[in-house]
């Protein structure tokens, strides 16, 4: 199937992110995609499905295992001016390749006084709700979004999944690319004629009483807490942040000026989480707009739970709901 | 104790004591020194692994676990290498050596705990002298060899008494091979001279990747290089796995220093019950190693050699069942942690902070129970 | 010189350190230190002086030269019974030791439920304004801040350093102990008798128009903005907030709920950093007592800079200061 | 060209074609290949780089420079690797890789502004082929293998066309051999059979530690068990240094594959102008090793064997003085970036919420030049 087909057809968020890495991969020959597992099997998840198949072993390659000789190598494929898409297999095997990103990926730009282009995106199947064992249900983006030199984006629907990541690609700055693993199969969506800018967070849906932000996993659950919140009679209004870093902060501060109350809500852990930094930019720009505290329902401090009490600790429609009623009780 | 003959290996290099059609062979450095009796015993371990780990597939496909990790064809490597221990030896586990846990006493049922979702690894590993299964690449050969440090810095090396000298047992996957903590492992073991044995399961696959995607020589030559012996054994062999492995530990325990070991296995299920082996390889494949079962040449040693017959088989077959009655039933029993138990162990002293956050998260639990009653 | 004969005596903090982790390795024969040059060099910083040379080559080991190798082992030293502290060389070189301390030392405790204590400290000499070349002047806290199982505290004067040092090495848990490196030979300052406990703030100079809240190496530049503000008539009130993991939200609340106002300050980065997180608690719990939002002066959004420009990017006299004008402006 | 005499090696196994007392030696793998105008050449490149680290040095103790790395005792392994690239080769040095800086083009000014805080690195590699200096040990080595990973992508090796293929130098030190990072590299470069070669300056010291610390058997036989040939060289030798690169970046340019070279050598200064050695080592070993000069060997065989007189040394040392005065002024004379500049390059497109923090930077720095006017 020719990518270009896939505008205005429904496909899953797998599917999609497939579609666009084959878009990418037929648009630019330098990209290549490196990690393990992703070429004959298609990566754990089938999400490069059927590319190494059709680009050749030299486009799609499976590597030895270690995650910082991946990352370390796209570094130098990079140099020689490829264009590496990296998967990580699962979010908590991220960090074997923590130091490659953060000193050197994130870095070599500007090191280099702007003389280097590091053009790699590194994709990563994040966050719970899939019953998985230890460090298979992660939400590392605080701390690639805490680090100057990246970006982190989040998709949460099969159109921005498909668009999100060739824009990613494309983009000649590293981007760490967020799945959110548990909506790989989840309700297909209708790929849009044409993607949002990748950095521009969307109201997706209006509301007077409140502003729920949120990004990648959660915003499923967001959607639902403002369904239910409305069949009570408050009008939520939705924002999917789409990105960590940079965040589209105008968006979240014209939203609560105008509804006076904010929560955000995310799988990562509360503290020095991402929601912080929302909440701490937020009550500095919109001061005299709130009417509450920002409020923050997010995964705890601790460890990722065992997948039996995985449901309790995530941000689910009952916490978020929670948090609601809490903030609108200022 | 039968005739011996020494046959031809399968593969130069490799150490062989049982072929795949069941004779024993002798080497000049890995003399057996077991009984027949012993080897009915490990004939036993291997027959009950086996058992355990069918059963925790089945549960997974029943979705009593959320996963499993089989370690079908690899019962000889941990057999081998779990008996070899002595009790106050220290093993560090990967996420696959159920086998090895048989051998340091887990129950069977804590290991289904963390597949089911119960656990993250519920067993005291200073009880059982078997670290918790760690499931980050390669992490644990280097806890394993910090650990021989503190060995030697207990002067537990090379003081000749047996109840005294430990060594340290570190497994890892032919895939981990490539991982830096693993080179740095070897790095510091031989810098230290440390009372330590890598054992790399080479079982020919890392997921989809074939051991050729990590090395284009064999891996036991990796720890030349790095200032200390290799050697590569037939890893469906229980008693050559067994009688190289206490070789490097009595070696280690004598402060010889560390020594890898390649058990050349097979993994023949699925990388765990998600995987689909079927698009990266070939069920040929499969079949050549069904030629080299583990189980099947002991079996055959035991009853064509060593006088055992079908009511040793049968008593075998016997406590397989009530064993698996065991895990079965144990397994659906598997209580579910209480919600609040997401706070504990988290830290030995709980900050304030975190338990405010239990606190508000108990009192949320129950006003959802209170709606929902 | 036994180390307990240093309280009431003058110290620098490089020399206060030396003689804490001296008595640590005193008070238990577990102790051992381990790093790259701590043994007969002393470390770099030369804050284990003389330590190999009386505690032995098996208490205070040069190890070889890999930071995932460092902590790893020390995970098993500790498994063994073992009281390890690592040393960092500098703070730009913990990152390939990110994955053992946030997927093992931060979680072995929680894994094993609570069966395997992880006793180890790891110093890092952290934080800029010491002319150094890349690498070499960060401050990763909230890193580890964000990870749960970790303890993150930082000292800022030598009595501090001193006691803190001990009592992180005496902890059961984890703890990353930041050393403001720029102020280890900073004026001397007498060893307190007693310590204060690990994770309490500290008020270090009451006030009244507002709240100053910072921790290690900024606490000298907020005593001088307090300084230079009481000059102009606005008293400040500065809290040395001593421990970022966990942080003593009483102490800055109840502070902010009698002055009204609040600047953090750090050397961290400001997005998704440290001061971002008091922010959030702070507008939430002291919601109605804050006359102005939370402000921030930190380190900026880019990649620490080629020193000649260190002390425009670091959050300095001036930057505080204006910082409290625009705080007081509200 | 004068007799060559077959010496005695001082270590075993040890490449060498030029002793310390300046006497070709000959090595039947690898041939030298150079005439006395090319090896006068070289004798010029390890002044100049010693004079500049000379200068360096003195800048730092002006206060002109933060900090200095010394590479004295080490040019010879430089400037014989440098020399043997070719211009489309690719080279990823430490920070301490000066000589190859100066074989690759780099105006010694630009370099000095990393010591000096004005840039962090001011070179641009693809004009150069020289990567930028990289400060945490090992990490280059897998920038070094990604790129021949593009070299073999572009189908630029082993094509027999001298101008095409392309050879990748990866450079690290002796203590880096045991991070994580360099053995993954390793572990990449066999298994794709890239076109790079890894040269380990063993200068026998990291800091304070010794090489011991790292390994208990010679580094170059790490590869080994990776799968690819490791050899020693004398890297106080430039010929030696020069012959056996420029067969292994052969090799890699005709897709034969990696190859490790630890080049033999030693650190003269303090690890940098930092460092104070008196406290970890003797200065007796320093005696010996100045036996061992790198440059003074290659005088001698100038002067003695190939009848370079006086007035070529004198028109060196002139030139020298001359780039000596080029460093001192230039290095004073480079100016402060400016503050705004910290804003620059951190991406490409700069996102709404930086230039927002540089906008409001901009304002202040300029209230407080009003301020102070
Ligand atoms: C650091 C890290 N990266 C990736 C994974 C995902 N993963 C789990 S098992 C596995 C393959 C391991 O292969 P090998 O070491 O040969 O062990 P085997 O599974 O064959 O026993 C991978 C890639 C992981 N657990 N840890
Ligand atoms: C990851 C990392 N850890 C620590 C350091 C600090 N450090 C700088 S140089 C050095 C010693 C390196 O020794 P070696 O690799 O032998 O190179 P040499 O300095 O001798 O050229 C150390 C520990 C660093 N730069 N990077
Ligand atoms: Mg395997
Ligand atoms: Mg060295």
């Amino acid at each position: 199937m020719s990518a270009s087909s896939v505008i205005g057809t429904s496909l899953t968020m797998a599917k999609a992110l497939n579609e666009g890495l084959r878009k990418a991969m037929e648009d630019d020959p330098k990209v290549v995609m490196m990690g393990e597992d992703v070429g004959k099997l298609g990566g754990v998840f089938r999400i490069t499905d059927g590319l190494q198949k059709d680009f050749g072993e030299d486009r799609v390659i499976d590597t030895p295992l270690a995650e910082s000789g991946i990352v370390g190598t796209a570094v130098g494929l990079a140099i020689r001016g490829y264009r590496p898409v990296c998967e990580i297999q699962f979010d908590g095997f991220v960090f074997p390749a923590f130091d490659q990103i953060v000193s050197q990926v994130a870095k070599l730009h500007n090191r280099s006084a702007g003389q280097v282009k590091v053009p790699i995106t590194i994709r990563i199947p994040y966050g719970g709700g899939i019953g998985a064992v230890e460090h298979h249900s992660e939400s590392p983006e605080a701390y690639f979004a805490h680090t100057a030199g990246l970006k982190v984006v989040a998709c949460a629907d099969p159109s921005d999944a498909y668009w999100m990541v060739q824009q990613a690609i494309a983009d000649d700055d590293p981007v760490i690319f967020l799945e959110p693993k548990r909506r790989y199969h989840a309700a297909k969506a209708e790929i849009a004629a044409a993607p949002t800018p990748l950095h521009q967070a969307r109201v997706i849906r209006p509301g007077t009483a409140a502003t729920l932000a949120t990004y990648g996993a959660t915003v499923s659950v967001a959607l639902e807490a403002a369904e239910a919140a409305a069949a009570d009679g408050t009008q939520l209004e939705v924002i999917d942040l789409r990105s960590v870093s940079p965040i589209d902060t105008e968006t979240v501060v014209d939203s609560v000026r105008r509804t006076g109350r904010l929560l955000v809500t995310h799988e990562a852990p509360l503290s020095f989480g991402p929601a912080a930094e929302i909440a701490a930019r937020v009550q500095e720009q919109a001061f005299y707009s709130l009417e509450a505290p920002v409020l923050r329902v997010t995964g705890y401090d601790t460890p990722y739970p065992p997948s039996r009490l995985e449901n309790e600790w995530l941000p689910n429609l009952d916490r978020v709901l929670d948090g609601i009623d809490r903030l609108m009780s200022y | 104790m039968s005739e011996h003959v020494v046959a031809v290996q399968p593969e130069p290099d490799m150490i062989q004591l049982l072929t795949p059609e069941g004779q024993r062979v002798d080497h000049p450095d890995y003399p057996l020194g077991l009984s027949d009796e012993d080897i009915a015993g490990l004939y036993r371990d291997l027959v009950l692994v086996r058992r355990i780990d069918t059963e925790a597939i089945a549960l997974q496909r029943q979705g009593e676990l959320g996963l499993w990790a089989s370690l079908l064809g690899q019962e000889a490597a941990q057999i081998g290498a779990g008996r070899a221990l002595r009790p106050h030896d220290m093993a560090f586990p990967t996420y696959r050596e159920h086998g090895v846990a048989w051998c340091r006493g887990v129950d069977p049922l804590t290991l289904l705990g963390l597949f089911r979702g119960t656990n993250l690894g519920g067993w005291s590993p200073s009880e059982h002298n078997f670290n918790l299964y760690t499931i980050v690449i390669g992490a644990q050969t280097l806890h394993a060899t910090g650990y021989a440090m503190g060995v030697v810095r207990d002067g537990a090396v090379g003081t000749g008494d047996p109840d005294r000298d430990t060594a340290v047992l570190a497994f890892f996957g032919d895939g981990a091979s490539s991982q830096g903590d693993v080179n740095e492992a070897f790095v510091w073991a031989a810098a230290g001279n440390l009372p330590i044995v890598f054992l790399c399961q080479n079982n020919q696959w890392a997921i989809s990747e074939p051991v050729e995607r990590q090395s284009r020589v064999p891996l036991y030559q990796r720890s030349a290089g790095f200032g200390f012996p290799g050697m590569r054994v037939d890893g469906n062999d229980v008693l050559a796995s067994y009688a190289v492995t206490r070789r490097a530990l009595d070696d280690a325990r004598n402060a010889q220093g560390p020594t890898l070991i390649e058990a050349f296995t097979y993994r023949m299920n699925p990388h765990t019950t998600n995987d689909d082996p079927r698009r990266y390889r070939l069920g040929s494949e499969l079949e050549t190693w069904k030629l080299r079962d583990p189980i099947e040449r002991v079996r055959a040693y035991l009853s064509r050699e060593a006088g055992y017959g079908s009511d040793y088989f049968a008593a075998i077959e016997d406590e397989s069942k009530k064993l698996a009655e065991h895990v079965r039933a144990g397994c659906r029993a598997l209580p579910d942690p209480t919600p609040q138990s997401l706070f504990d162990s988290v830290y030995v002293t709980m900050p304030a902070e975190l338990r405010a956050q239990r606190d508000e998260f108990v009192e949320f639990v129950g006003s959802l129970e209170e709606a929902s009653a």
